[in-house]
């Protein structure tokens, strides 16, 4: 099993979202988070002109998934439907999972997922 | 004494009176989180501390017959010795002497609630306070009593001031200035950003201070009559015609349509029109809105760009929207008095009079009191509390 | 004149303007994070923009002597000339004009305002500044005129409309679907859930609107007597018995006590009385304000399945609570004027004609000045824009 | 009839109605996020419901003449039955029955909210809607017909109680405390920590509710005269001192200056000055602000640590402010009325009779009332709902 | 080391804690997350009927812990307070940790935990 | 390569980040969570008193960065600006990352960070 962390654009979750769910993804997690990166900011407007905002608003997404689905096919979905080419579209991390549990049956492994 | 002057002057009382929670909005608004509450904590210690210091010393320093030279108020009305339910025909035949005395106590309660700019994320509490009781007693009183006083010189050198130009607006603006000097940047102070938190807060405090205003300069006239009609339809297109066109230029700047520009033109708008409501022609207000966002605008970009952390722009808007306010009283006052438009050039003079004497006097003795307090206690919080957030650290509370 | 009534009037003033921040605050919370602030931009710069074109022609065209068949005013009242603080006793004797004149204006501001409802988190901002003071001018002023102005068209056949229901309400309304069938929906609209995000926000605007309401209502007697207190006294009724009949409709629909069905509800009531609110009876208050729930709520129920994204509905409320309490003011009225319960069976097609007059123009000239703007430059923003969020990609702000 | 007093009322009635959705955000912003809608809808709805109600019956049973005892008023009022635009002399002579009834509402209205208090994040909603609409008749009617009705036998006693010590105050705080004692403590009482989830709100909240309270107790005067400023004047002082108190003596117990005691303690100042407005002279009223400060500190501190979950604190707030407020005023009431400083020692006795029959009824009736709901129908949610939250479970809603 | 990560009800937090801290846990971190998963969304009520919100309020909990400890037993117990039985009661994974450091004192490995 | 979670007070925010940029990292991302460990909670003020909050707010910043990077020096890093040497300063975990994608470009690898 491995667990994707994904750090898009709030403004693209509907569409990986829906990609994922086309390829088979029944479960994820999404939380706000604000990151650095080549991205250089966002410049907000105050009382008299502007400003840049270095730490900028990202979704950080997280998909466990079973050893049995293509892994890099989900990738290229997710790719596809967070992409617009400037800087800021995020990255992708893959991490190794152990093991899974599911609470509500306490069933355990990549069937869960 | 009438009936309508009195529900009029009373239901004003109240408008003026929910400016100050408004404040606490429109600044809390504009800071980072974790010191929100402070802000707020601060336009609200106001509201007792002055209330108090009023009852006790303030409103008789400010209104009570002269004891010589138009300087300040005697001791006759301490503890509101004989203020009374009676009118007191030296400021309004109409209304009862309390309810004078509790109209401008709303107007003291504010000015010193603006005073909380500079002392933005960075306050010692215990200072701000003490130092709020002795500023009312040693500042706000000794101008009002100037300016509005039974005896009051700038009030005998025939200085039109409507409804505190001078007295609130350049007074708080060049005070908040000297505290900014003796208190100093914040820690991270244009190293940092330092975003607004909450926009709409700043737009639910405007709403309320906008209606406020129109207590503030609509019960100036102290009665429910033409004057106050004319001060609150000025009021009201100065405001508009302010916040537009400083939004206009900001957007010829930065492309961006930005509501912290409207809101701080519409803020802009109100003190200029303050001094003037009630003399001048609503053509004139529109004239004199544009230009104050023009001027404010100008101010509030030369200071962020300076050293001087006067963080919510106290000085900008107040200080430079009364400058503005108290001249263009003297170029377009008509109703009621007269001035540069009606042949009376001597007005515009009179004005700057009032206004330098007030700078000079506001700038040096808040200098000195903030010098002092620091002094003995420190205005300022600790490093340690100005990085966890004061709302934590001295209030032991969080948004 | 009157003190007590310049008194009232002019708080009543006061408390109307207080309605647009509310609706900001109303209307934003409804909204998604990324819009908020746009929305409450939209409000406050009507504010502005309206006070402007009121001044400059939008007042003489509603309420300056009709140049004939009762269609529109005149020039007379041109940059508010000759609008000045004596009565003019057209309008009433007891206030000044200045008075009448910024009243009416708070009118204008808050009916600018909640069209604002279509364009709801898609909008072109500066397309919607050119398309509010267009729409003033040639909507808003012309219909004022029918109906209150001096020679207008339908006051003179007898239709009644106490606080503006045709003027302000049926007429924002239609002219919110005209938009709405122009700009076209929001992207993802009934495929993603545009949830609202800010549910006390919603509440604050309902209790400002609420209390504003006493005095766009009790203010349209324009003198503090028996008819105010009437209009105030039905306007809390109908609003209190309206959101707790929707609340309860939507309970038998869903098991949950919504609190935004209550509000939308109390809104509901606020519209329907306003039309009827000095001419009838508490108890028919009480009907009106029963029955206004069950259509407002077909109605909205009805659009939001519809593929009409007029977001904030308000057609579905204004507009329909608007015919309903025009119609009910034809069927109920028995103060003062007279209806179908005291055998004035006329009143209620006097009602209808002024209801379906004000629709069809309404909603033709609205959709023709949408369009054309449109056309020239574009009434909505870019796909980009709308997908990252009104208030980072135009203003440049978020909360 | 006198326009003035027509208009001052009418304002009045406004503000005393903003007080609701005032007290919604001061409450709502107390509790934690999964329940402050769900607290928020228990202070719209009573808007609803006691309008409702009061329209039917709850005005007759307390201002309709006497039927006997001066224990409660008779039917003859029923439906606002022959309340109309005519002055009703009995209660005034200047101002439209109609005006004293909805003037009277609103202090229905913010009576029944207050009572939200012991039903917070764990109520029945449906039992609530139930358990006020029984309770605004058979407790608050009958304890206001005592007190200000035509007949009542405490205003034959010679009881004073300006504003509403007993009425309101003192009536809610007990009221809660019995309800508290029937619905139980919430689960994880004094286990899981329940701070504040938003404190601007409750900021927000106070200045409403302070503007809101120179309505109620100035607009008790029922016209525009001295009473009236006293009131006002009265009203602010007291809260002033008090909020200022109470945050300096948690200041000597905690080392931080709290802005919830500083709110916290304004309130209690209201609340205390309400039955004494009108008679007391400015210097006692901060004496009673002043006092009351440190009464009701020690009342909540005893609740927070007891077993009693009375969770925003009516009972120790309201109750105990009112109790000394009622006492305070027997002992200092001068203007108008004659009390232990003019020499009328019995006044203290009668405000105690006033005090105790108050307190036994309210206490009694209401337990009363909440066990009989809460066999038949559970006062209280489900254990499950009142984990996930009120919000989320009965409304449907969530922050 | 072995971080455990779990998706649960955010009611049934205080439980959870309150469990872990019974089995001698000492240290965690907790985040709000929206989740998708068999749990088909909650219904919400809006201006005139429901409607259906897919993204579920979650607290995702994190906790580190070393390999002394019987992970097997940490499970249980937050199964044990976090479950209700029905679907979105959430899941659990288990990930390794190559190191573990205190700020404070700059000590390393299990030893901190 | 690495990720390196760490739980930092919020006040640190800035100074880690300035000292971590200095040492050549590009990007980051931060979020809000609530934390227990030895730090025993918050004192707050209510109504009349104080209460203890235990769940106190840190930052979770996570960096994933290259093996061609120093750890430690970046570990000593984050340790020199976040610690105050009282209870609450937070921990660092190290957790081993599989792979890493830039969606802008579809690289991958080391090379992205
Ligand atoms: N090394 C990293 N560790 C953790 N998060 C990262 C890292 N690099 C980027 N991110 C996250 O991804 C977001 C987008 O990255 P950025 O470098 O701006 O864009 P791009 O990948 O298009 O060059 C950042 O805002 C941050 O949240
Ligand atoms: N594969 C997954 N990856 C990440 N998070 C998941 C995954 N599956 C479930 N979750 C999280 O767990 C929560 C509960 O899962 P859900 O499938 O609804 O319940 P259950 O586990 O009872 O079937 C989800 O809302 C989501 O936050
Ligand atoms: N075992 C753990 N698992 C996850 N997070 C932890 C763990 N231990 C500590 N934390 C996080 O680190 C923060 C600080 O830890 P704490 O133990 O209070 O301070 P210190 O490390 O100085 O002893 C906690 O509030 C929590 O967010």
């Amino acid at each position: 099993m491995k667990k994707i962390e994904c750090f898009i654009r709030p403004e693209k979750l509907e569409a990986v979202k829906s990609g994922l769910f086309d390829k088979g993804i029944k479960g994820m997690s999404v939380n706000e988070v604000k990151g650095h990166g080549s991205q250089r900011g966002i410049k907000f407007v105050g009382r008299t002109g502007e400003y840049c905002v270095e730490w900028i608003d990202k979704l950080k997404l997280e998909i466990v998934i079973s050893d049995k689905i293509n892994i890099d096919e989900i990738i290229n979905t997710i790719i596809e439907n967070a992409q617009t080419g400037k800087p800021g579209d995020g990255k992708i991390f893959i991490i190794p999972i152990e093991n899974a549990i599911r609470i509500r049956t306490k069933e355990k492994g990549e069937d869960i997922l | 004494m009438a009936g309508a002057d009195i529900a009029f002057v009373l239901i004003c009382t109240g408008l003026v009176f929910i400016m100050t929670p408004g404040l606490a909005f429109f600044y809390g608004g504009l800071l980072r989180k974790k010191n929100i509450i402070n802000m707020m904590a601060m336009c609200f210690v106001s509201i007792s501390i002055v209330t108090v210091a009023w009852f006790i010393i303030g409103y008789s320093f400010a209104f009570a017959p002269d004891i010589g030279g138009g300087f300040i108020g005697g001791f006759n009305f301490l503890g509101l010795f004989g203020v009374g339910t009676d009118a007191y025909p030296v400021y309004s035949d109409a209304i009862p002497h309390l309810l004078y005395m509790v109209f401008q106590l709303m107007f003291a309660i504010i000015t010193v609630a603006i005073i909380a700019s500079p002392f933005a994320e960075r306050v010692n509490f215990k200072a701000f306070m003490i130092f709020i009781s002795i500023w009312l007693v040693i500042v706000y009183s000794p101008i009002a009593h100037w300016v509005w006083g039974d005896g009051g010189w700038l009030k005998a050198l025939g200085a039109l001031d409507f409804a505190g130009g001078t007295v609130v607006h350049i007074n708080v603006g060049f005070a908040s200035l000297a505290i900014a000097l003796v208190i100093g940047p914040r820690k991270g102070y244009q190293k940092e950003p330092m975003e607004p938190s909450n926009i709409p807060y700043v737009l639910l405090g405007m709403g309320l201070l906008w209606i406020g205003w129109f207590g503030f300069n609509g019960g100036s006239a102290l009665a429910a009559n033409s004057t106050a009609v004319l001060a609150m339809v000025n009021t009201h297109i100065a405001a508009s015609t302010s916040g537009l066109i400083w939004m206009i230029i900001e957007y010829y700047k930065t492309g961006k349509f930005s509501v912290l520009g409207l809101a701080t033109g519409g803020l802009a708008g109100l003190v200029a029109i303050t001094p003037a409501a009630g003399y001048v022609q609503p053509w004139a207000a529109l004239i004199i809105g544009a230009v104050v966002a023009a001027i404010c605008y100008g101010a509030l970009t030369w200071r962020s760009k300076s050293k001087i952390d006067e963080s919510l722009d106290a000085w900008a808007v107040h200080g430079w929207g009364g400058i503005w306010g108290a001249i263009a009283t003297g170029i377009f006052a008509s109703v009621g008095a007269t001035s540069l438009i009606t042949g009376n050039s001597g007005q515009v003079w009179t004005q700057t009079v009032g206004v330098i004497v007030t700078i000079v006097y506001t700038f040096v003795v808040t200098w000195v009191i903030a010098k002092v307090i620091d002094k003995f206690m420190g205005l300022r919080a600790s490093e340690e509390e100005e990085y966890v957030g004061i709302d934590i650290s001295i209030h032991g509370e969080k948004v």
